[in-house]
């Protein structure tokens, strides 16, 4: 038995059930018995304890949380009953975000407006058809009528979202390259 | 022992600017990080124990060049700020010694004190200064403070908050990208988009995660760089890989889901 | 009278209350309470009820888990005092603090928003440049628009995150900035 038998309760249950919670909760992934133990100097039985405590906690004040285990560890998440408000708020959750494929598009088109899709990769090098339907879906850019060229290709530039989004009153509020010549360098 | 010239090392509480001596023999200098000429007129102020609504101008003026004299001696590049400053004061100073005009003697009202718009401007800035602390104390306490984890939903990390300052950093970024690109002209036996796939998507599976910034910074030229570019974006599409930023402009991450 | 009561409680307070402990977890931001209230269907007065004795529960039982007033909304939270242990778990470190330029110049674009880079430099007494860009790099400050004066100059005012990394319910949170007058001299 070379097992030490390290003695270092230091913790009452409760505060160690606090930790234990508050480790569940930030943790990137389902965390082991194991892995708190060792962080928290603790017995892996005191944290089973402790967590096993948290989950009848949860389930008698009908938390709208639980504590479960999956893939061998412990996870904090919403009780299984809710998820239809769950999933119905996540859809509401009003969405400026973007993704950096399409964030470049958008600041292509809005400063090089009334710009065309072949403009476009010209000066990101890369394909942007996915991310300007993206940005055509979320109101940002609009269609500016056919560029007098071979192909007539479609030009686009930005919309009134763009400006209520961006907190623009109008496109001159655009930081300029002069803007931040003292700043970025 | 005294540290050695200690810079923009900075703490409210146990880092208090200080200016340790300075005979030519023995130069022992602490420099304060002082955040500009407001704030080093403020510090000589105290040192002296002066009232800031009568200010020793005299006094005060020559401890001031007397600092920068110290700074440029140390070869610390003086910020024009502390210069303009220094002239403030030299101008103040004479403006002292000048005889009151005679006809607007008697009138005091009509008598302005040369220093009165200093004066003004710092205890304008203290407030300021105090309201740095205050926000320095507070983000101390946040930083106590932690959110959950990642959760199911948030599986589209990739994205990010844009604001408008962000749209012209991305456009600088991809206008210089463009630039680089055209300047590249010269050839050599470049790694092909379908075999940049295979050796990334070999290592993600051998590593788990794989660092943009690390892949990124090995590829020794442009193109590379592009294929690189275009094979994370094919292996996130097709592959069960995601993308995670765990902090806005922080490294992305490729990570097998 | 013509209020409509549209009575639309279909939910126990309990039940309310785990619903918005659910989505108040699930959200990635701090959520309003008006949200709240039009996903759920519910009076803003009873969302408000249902945090408050959340809030309340949680303190009660000691928990490692706080809910919290920040940037407008309701945010999930580990209490302060078990910052050691998780800081030690999720093995970070404090992060840089700003440096004492970047403090003040923060401190000058938040008492005197929207203000601009001269206005800055007026009060500090010295040229932000470098400041303003860490601050806009960090996302605590945003531009707001250009100022109509001689040049168009770009003015500058906090952002959400500035409240998020100060901790600030919002900026009428903030001391105001003649209280700082008794500190000085």
């Amino acid at each position: 038995m070379e097992t030490e038998e390290s003695e270092k309760i230091h913790r009452s249950p409760v505060e160690l059930m606090a930790i234990v919670e508050a480790l569940i909760f930030v943790a990137e992934e389902p965390v082991t018995s194991k892995l708190l133990g060792e962080v928290l100097e603790e017995e892996k039985g005191a944290i089973d304890a402790a967590v096993e405590q948290l989950q009848q906690d949860y389930e008698a004040r009908d938390a709208g949380l639980q504590i479960r285990e999956i893939a061998g560890g412990w996870q904090m998440a919403t009780r299984t009953e809710l998820h239809e408000d769950v999933r119905k708020f996540l859809k509401t959750r009003p969405s400026a975000k973007l993704s950096l494929a399409s964030l470049e598009t958008l600041a292509v088109i809005a400063y090089k407006q009334p710009v065309t899709v072949p403009e476009i990769l010209e000066i990101r090098g890369v394909q942007s058809a996915s991310a300007i339907k993206t940005l055509l879906d979320k109101r940002l850019i609009i269609a500016r009528g056919r560029k007098e060229a071979v192909g007539r290709p479609m030009m686009y530039g930005t919309s009134k979202d763009f400006l209520l989004q961006f907190g623009l009153k109008d496109l001159s509020e655009l930081p300029s390259i002069e803007d931040f010549e003292d700043l970025v360098t | 022992m005294d540290q050695e010239v200690e810079q923009f090392t900075f703490d409210f509480y146990n880092e208090k600017a200080q200016i340790l001596g300075g005979s030519s023999e023995d130069l022992k200098i602490k420099l304060g990080d002082f955040a500009g000429p407001l704030d080093l007129l403020l510090f000589l102020i105290k040192q002296e124990q002066a009232n800031i609504f009568d200010i020793p101008i005299a006094r005060i003026t020559e401890k001031y060049l007397e600092y920068i004299r110290l700074m440029k001696r140390l070869d610390i590049a003086v910020a024009a700020d502390f210069l303009v400053m220094a002239a403030t004061l030299i101008e103040i100073k004479s403006k002292m010694l000048l005889p009151r005009d005679p006809k607007a003697e008697g009138e005091d009202d009509e008598f302005e004190d040369p220093r009165k718009e200093l004066v003004d401007r710092l205890l304008e800035y203290e407030k300021f200064k105090s309201a740095a602390g205050m926000l320095y104390e507070r983000s101390t306490i946040e930083q106590a403070i932690f959110t959950r984890g990642p959760i199911d939903s948030d599986d589209n990390n990739a994205e990010i908050n844009a604001t408008v300052f962000d749209i012209l950093t991305v456009f600088q970024k991809v206008v210089a990208r463009h630039k680089e690109d055209i300047k590249m002209e010269i050839e050599r036996e470049e790694i092909s988009l379908a075999d940049m796939i295979k050796n990334l998507t070999r290592r993600l599976h051998e590593q788990k995660e794989l660092s943009l910034l690390t892949v990124f910074e090995e590829m020794r030229s442009k193109r590379e760089l592009v294929t690189a570019f275009i094979a994370v974006l094919e292996i996130v599409r097709t592959e069960g890989v995601k993308l995670m930023q765990r902090k806005t402009f922080g490294d992305i991450v490729l990570k097998v889901s």
